[in-house]
């Protein structure tokens, strides 16, 4: 029995509606209990701001597209080099670090959970391989449904319960966990080169359009009761003009879950552009949080951009071709056979870039204009808008209108005139960024049941405890000492073990994988389907029966079943 | 007479790659693909023995005609007869030059040696000779 | 018994439709395998337990003096080279790179003498490629440049390009098209339908020479450029530029000659400017069945796929530096650990000169010419045969292997991992 | 001050010695230096004789002599050297000069691959052979050389100031293959002979006044120009690249 006292904490925990009490956290055998024995060993977090485990909700950390960004990129490896020390392994890279890099210096910063965001089915494998390799974070994988031929047919045919099958037998095969949509369709049309423009514009060949894709597959997801809704990047990523297609893709969505959100619109700065054209080009972040303002079917994450370098990776094949004609550095790309693709390049953000510049004031604008923290989640969609290092510094951009301003006075002059930002005088609250790093996670990723997210009883014992008092620093003006804070947590305990303590990484941990297995009827087992067997057999390149992830590449493996209507 | 030797990978190298220190694989190896013409010119016939000698070092090989290499060209499937005499050279990138090879290529009455042969000149031991 | 879709641990194809039959622990058949992966599965040539070599004899040791001898020599090296990798799955694979890290040695795989130019060419620009069941299902034009898969990987053709029928070629044989550049009329170019024979030497310059005539600017261009008329580049470049979907298979024809990774830039970036006109994407043909997943693992793990030098703790990455074949020849290593390749057969012959001079330790299930360099040879189960673990297909589709043999041969991760930890009680 | 690095015979080995630390400005602060043989740390006075006469305040008055027979196993001399001087009296391993900003470093006799890699000012000559990548750029990376000069007496190796991106280099003797490649600003000279230069170049200026081997297809021919007293003919190029540097060459063969 392992017993740990976390004594004077300053606790945050949204979930539960505590906000800022001090209290006593008991930990037993890695889960959070109403009291503990005296033997416990004790922590005095001497009032220490406490807050649940980080959670990001949309980040890229394993997998083929992560880690071909590492491969073509020795340059960006030779920034973030440690060496081997006591537990701890070598560590690589700045913006597409090696995996033991993202870990500790997720860990660092008080992150105990990461979804990776984008997750193609063949490639699985490789996935869940590298979440091995992140040793101190619980992780979980969106699985990509944009191109899948078998669900664009089922659509085609009108067949939800169909696509829905589909799913379910695709999460179960790959241990995933929840439904990402990218570019839907336009991964499919960049197989031939192409792209589809927005959601009216039909798939060559499946002929279903964007917007059936997502209609249907959201209403696939509630078929299946998955923990999370639908994750959708929306089309047009990127290009000047898009708000209205993502204004029009929001649109779609009725409200058909009481627990969490229909969906979840990731890294939302990116698809919230005016303008005809990169001239007149502006952001369109109050129209955007005024739709989600309304609609409380809808939460998104932001995406932020900092000013730096970074790079660039997606499943949207088709943008990243774009950008590489723009920027004329590297650029790979990798359609995945019936289901996806992906797309990598390097970019460097810069504050004297008009374009940049407005990037980094809409991420800002829309967690400052979505009336509820947990309608606005905070993320850079690591490493597209910045690497997640870069988070601290984006709390204190929203706890500080004083720190935006003098960010304001350093980018390209002319953002002023085509951004509200400065005009933005909200401040947010340790409440808020409480929600918006953790609490609102765990509740869109319907995994507070679970333990996530929060710290009441039977909750997962992880917890971050930052070194600062709130009631001596004010974020309006000490925002130095927030990014510090939250840079470097004082403690960060995972399963109630101390993982992390002043920036150095102590233990090589053993970390959890979250999956989901819909159970649906004989009928719609696609695994007994005579045309879904034909088809996967003639078309795909691996047999069906070598397709499924198998059970010794979890790690520590955590099933949620659900009762699927079907 | 100088050629450009080019070495490569075949069906029969690859089925007796685990089995190094088979005949089959030592024959296979050893056989240095030629254009008939330029066999016509050293006066071979096919499996005449012929010494190929390039910046480090000489090698014993058979000449068989091929119709899939150029005059002044020479195949040799990859292994220890062809890397006899490839020059470790990388240019700075890790990769020797494997298809581009200056060497001379002479008859000769001596004999092709046996990979365990070609092993222990360098200083290695046989196990299981 | 028959073991049905059976995974092939030969070439970078990784076949995965193989039926093995068994009888009494002993493969008797095989079918949907090439020769290449037949022969390998047949094979039954193997090392019956651990050899010291001892003076100009040799003697058989047991498992545990074996591995001890093997941390202890690494362990007390100062520049321990550990080497290979390709022939074994990537949980060795990733015990091996905790190795290196541990003991602060140089970790190399085979690919820095197969693809490791096309990794520094992708690292200079880039690589647009695909699953091979992209290109099955949709690609009207295949160009294999410098490769010669009825050699080195016989089902290439027919599973993924000129046999392979898919969801957009009903006939693909009929409407696909296959050319085929090499500087040698191999037998790959007898099936093509149209063969561009290079001067030895000259890729790049017809590389180069395509770019600008895809750009249209085909007036700069010499009559001929490295023995291939200014003709016949036209009609290859409108054959690219008027496929839907074309798809580049280059081999190490590319790689191994002079300029090394240059070629393969310069044909990446031809596909780059194909791509603006329709879909284009290129692919290396990978040769061992893993050589692919030591690239990921290493990648993972250290940042870097291949050459990773950790004599200073951290990662340090220069290939023709940090690379095998440079680091024997220069003499640069004490020690060195050779696990699933075997570089006595495939370096340079300067290169075995300096392994006779320092302790090498293999790990293989068979005799093979680096034996005669080794101090100790360990032997071990084949993954695909009698070991399971990951491979990553030449595309970088990972699968796991199946088992088709029993056996009391432990795995290369079982012995590593015992290696490891005795370096770890050291340490 | 002159600082004399006498290496000291040791067993024959080749294990490089990687030492960073041997940069004039270092030794302001005396000698207690480490250097790294493969995965050891030593004192530099466990691998030289160290003797130091006079003083001084800044890295310009600093001058490291470098001596021994076994001076090309030194990795990394001079590496981000921002001032001073440091003189090899034989030959030096790799990476010598690496990110240098500042100072003269010179050597006697050869010097190993990626000599100057990443310079940005200061200068280097070297009165031997220098191997491959001399004034290169880094795997994967964008730039080369940025400023600064390096001087060549002997001959180069292949891959010569690749991905150039300022600064000169000039080569007295014949340089090897792909002799600027993708260059982007800054001067490449090379006195005698080479392959395939300025292959893929964007902008920058090569000048051959030997013949280029093996010259690239994709380079237009503009006439002659008058250089330093040689007439040399003009390409503009890569046009592969849709580059629009400058190739001078003296002569040139292609191969057709």
């Amino acid at each position: 029995m392992n017993e740990l006292l976390i004594k004077n904490a300053c606790v945050i925990d949204p979930l539960r509606g505590i906000n800022a009490e001090t209290m006593d956290i008991a930990i037993r055998d890695g889960r959070i209990v109403e009291e503990v024995s005296g033997a416990a060993e004790v922590i005095d977090a001497h009032g220490a701001l406490t807050l649940p485990g980080g959670i990001d909700s949309h980040t890229h950390i394993c997998g083929t597209k992560v880690n071909f960004g590492r491969y073509m990129s020795p340059e960006d490896m030779r920034a973030g080099r440690t060496p081997r020390r006591g537990p701890l392994h070598a560590t690589s890279g700045y913006s597409v670090p090696t995996t033991y890099g993202n870990s500790y210096r997720y860990s660092v910063m008080g992150y105990t959970t990461l979804l990776e965001g984008a997750m193609a089915p063949l490639e699985a494998r490789h996935t869940h391989e590298e979440f091995t390799y992140t040793p101190l974070q619980d992780t979980m994988a969106n699985v990509l449904f944009d191109g899948n031929w078998g669900v664009m047919e089922a659509i085609r045919d009108g067949d939800i319960k169909r696509v829905a099958a589909i799913i379910a037998w695709t999460l179960r095969a790959v241990k995933g966990f929840g439904v990402k949509l990218t570019n839907p369709g336009g991964t499919e049309a960049w197989q031939w080169g192409k792209n589809v423009s927005c959601i009216r514009d039909p798939v060559p060949y499946f002929e279903v359009t964007p917007a059936e894709i997502i209609r249907s597959v959201v209403e696939a997801n509630e078929l299946l009761h998955l923990p999370h809704s639908v994750h959708l990047h929306c089309n047009n990523l990127g290009t000047p003009g898009n708000y209205t297609c993502t204004l029009g893709s929001l649109g779609l969505i009725p409200d058909l879950n009481r627990k969490r959100q229909t969906l979840y619109a990731t890294h939302v700065q990116f698809h919230a552009y005016g303008g005809s054209g990169w001239r007149d080009f502006c952001s369109k972040s109050e129209p955007i949080a005024r739709f989600v303002n309304m609609r409380p079917q809808i939460v998104m994450d932001m995406g932020q951009v900092m000013f730096g370098k970074t790079t660039t990776m997606t499943a949207d094949g088709p943008m990243e071709f774009n950008l590489y004609r723009l920027h004329h550095d590297k650029w790979s790309n990798h359609d995945v056979e019936l289901e996806t693709g992906s797309g990598i390049i390097p970019v460097i953000y810069r504050r004297k870039n008009l374009v940049n510049s407005i990037m980094w004031a809409i991420g800002l604008e829309l967690a400052l204009l979505t009336k509820s923290p947990w309608q606005c989640l905070l993320t850079t969609d690591n490493p597209n808008g910045a690497p997640f290092v870069r988070y601290p510094e984006i709390i204190a951009l929203l706890m500080s209108k004083r720190y935006r301003d003098a960010e304001f006075a350093t980018v390209h002059p002319d953002t002023a005139a085509r951004v509200p930002l400065p005009a933005i005088e909200r401040e947010l609250d340790w409440y808020e960024i409480a929600v918006m790093t953790r609490a609102g996670q765990a509740k869109a990723l319907g995994i507070q049941d679970l333990g996530k997210g929060h710290l009441g009883p039977g909750a997962e014992a992880d917890i971050a405890i930052y070194p600062l008092r709130i009631d001596e620093v004010d974020p309006s003006t000490d925002y130095r000492k927030v990014i510090e804070a939250f840079g470097r947590t004082e403690y960060t305990i995972k399963r109630g073990r101390v993982v992390a303590r002043r920036g150095e990484c102590l233990v090589d941990g053993s970390n959890a994988t979250f999956w989901v297995r819909p159970k649906v009827s004989d009928a719609y087992d696609m695994g007994k389907d005579p045309d879904f067997i034909e088809k996967f057999d003639r078309y795909y390149t691996v047999r069906m029966r070598n397709y499924p992830v198998q059970e010794e590449y979890l790690n520590r493996n955590r099933c949620i079943e659900t009762e699927a209507a079907i | 007479m100088t050629f450009l030797m080019i070495t490569g990978r075949t069906v029969n190298q690859g089925v007796t790659v685990e089995k190094k220190t088979s005949a089959a694989y030592a024959e296979e190896t050893s056989t240095c693909f030629m254009h008939e013409f330029d066999m016509l010119e050293l006066g071979l016939a096919d499996l005449d023995t012929v010494m190929l000698t390039g910046v480090c070092g000489t090698v014993v090989m058979r000449a068989v005609a091929s119709g899939e290499v150029e005059m002044g060209t020479v195949f040799v499937p990859y292994g220890p007869y062809a890397n006899h005499i490839i020059a470790a050279d990388t240019h700075s990138t890790g990769m020797p030059d494997f298809k581009s090879h200056e060497v001379e290529i002479e008859p000769t009455d001596e004999e092709p040696k046996s990979v365990h042969g070609l092993m222990e000149d360098l200083g290695g031991l046989a196990y299981d000779r | 018994m028959i073991v049905k879709d059976a995974v092939c641990p030969f070439c970078g194809c990784l076949c995965d439709d193989i039926e093995v039959e068994v009888e009494g622990n002993r493969v008797v058949a095989v079918a949907n395998a090439c020769e290449l992966g037949t022969t390998k599965f047949m094979c039954e040539e193997r090392l019956k337990g651990p050899i010291l070599r001892d003076g100009d004899g040799w003697k058989e040791i047991t498992y545990d003096e074996a591995i001890r001898y093997a941390a202890d020599t690494l362990l007390s090296a100062e520049r321990p080279l550990l080497y290979g990798w390709s022939g074994t799955h990537g949980e060795a694979q990733c015990v091996g790179v905790h190795m290196a890290e541990l003991i602060r040695g140089v970790i190399d795989n085979t690919s820095s003498v197969c693809h490791g130019p096309s990794i520094l060419a992708i690292q200079e620009v880039g690589h647009p490629g695909c699953t091979l069941g992209v290109v099955k299902n949709r690609a009207d034009l295949v160009i294999y440049w410098g490769s010669n898969p009825i050699d080195a990987h016989p089902r290439h053709l027919s599973r993924y390009t000129r046999y392979a029928d898919g969801f957009f070629l009903e006939n693909a044989f009929r409407d696909r098209k296959v050319i085929v550049v090499d500087i040698r009329r191999t037998q790959t170019a007898n099936i093509a339908d149209e063969f561009v024979q290079i001067k030895p030497g000259g890729d790049y310059a017809v590389l180069s020479a395509l770019r600008a005539i895809v750009q249209g600017k085909t007036e700069t261009i010499p009559r001929t450029v490295a023995g291939v008329t200014r003709e016949q580049l036209v009609r290859v470049a409108n054959l690219c530029k008027g496929a839907k979907f074309g798809a580049v298979y280059f081999g190490v024809g590319l790689t191994m000659t002079r300029g090394k990774y240059k070629n393969i830039r310069n044909a990446i970036e031809l596909v780059s400017e194909l791509s603006r006109h329709t879909k284009f994407t290129i692919s290396a043909m990978r040769g061992h069945y893993n050589v692919y997943g030591s690239n990921e693992v290493n990648t993972w793990m250290t940042g870097y796929p291949f050459g990773i030098d950790f004599s200073r703790g951290i990662a340090f990455y220069n290939p023709g530096e940090t690379t095998a074949v440079d680091i024997l020849a220069r003499k640069e290593c004490d020690a060195a650990l050779i696990v699933g390749s075997d570089p006595a057969a495939h370096f340079p012959r300067r290169c075995l000169e300096h392994l006779a001079d320092i302790p090498v330790i293999q790990i293989d299930p068979y005799p093979n010419a680096t034996t005669a360099f080794c101090n100790v040879q360990i032997p071990v189960a084949v993954t695909g045969i009698d070991a399971v673990g990951t491979a990553y297909r030449m595309d970088g589709v990972p699968i796991r292997t199946r088992r088709v043999l029993s056996t009391d041969y432990p795995s290369d991760e079982e012995v590593l991992l015992r290696m490891y930890t005795l370096m770890q009680g050291a340490r | 001050m002159k600082v004399t690095l006498a290496m000291k015979p040791g067993p024959r080995s080749f294990i490089p010695i990687e030492a960073e630390s041997i940069v004039p400005k270092n030794f302001l602060a005396g000698t207690d230096l480490a250097v790294w043989r493969g995965n050891r740390e030593l004192r530099l006075d466990e691998v030289f004789s160290v003797s130091v006469e006079g003083d001084a305040d800044r890295p310009e008055d600093v001058e490291v002599v470098l001596s021994g027979d076994d001076t090309f196993r030194l990795k990394r001399v001079g590496e981000y050297m921002d001032g001073g001087k440091i003189t090899v009296l034989g030959d030096i391993g790799m990476h010598c000069g690496n990110f240098m900003s500042g100072g003269t470093i010179e050597i006697h006799g050869n010097a190993d691959g990626w000599l100057g890699r990443e310079m940005t000012g200061g200068t280097i000559l070297c009165r031997g052979d220098v191997a491959d990548y001399c004034a290169s750029g880094y795997r994967g990376g964008r730039k080369g050389m940025k400023g600064g000069s390096v001087e060549v007496f002997g001959r180069a190796g292949d891959f010569l100031a690749e991905s150039i991106a300022g600064g000169t280099v000039t080569v007295h003797g014949d340089a090897g293959d792909m002799a600027g490649a993708e260059m982007h600003g800054g001067t490449l000279i090379v006195h005698g002979d080479c392959r395939r230069p300025a292959a893929n170049m964007k902008t920058g200026s090569c000048y051959v006044y030997g013949t280029a081997q093996g010259m690239l297809p994709t380079f237009a021919k503009n006439g002659t120009v008058q250089h330093e007293g040689r007439t040399l003919i003009h390409f503009t190029g890569d046009i592969a690249n849709r580059g629009k540097g400058n190739l001078f060459v003296k002569g040139y063969k292609y191969l057709d």
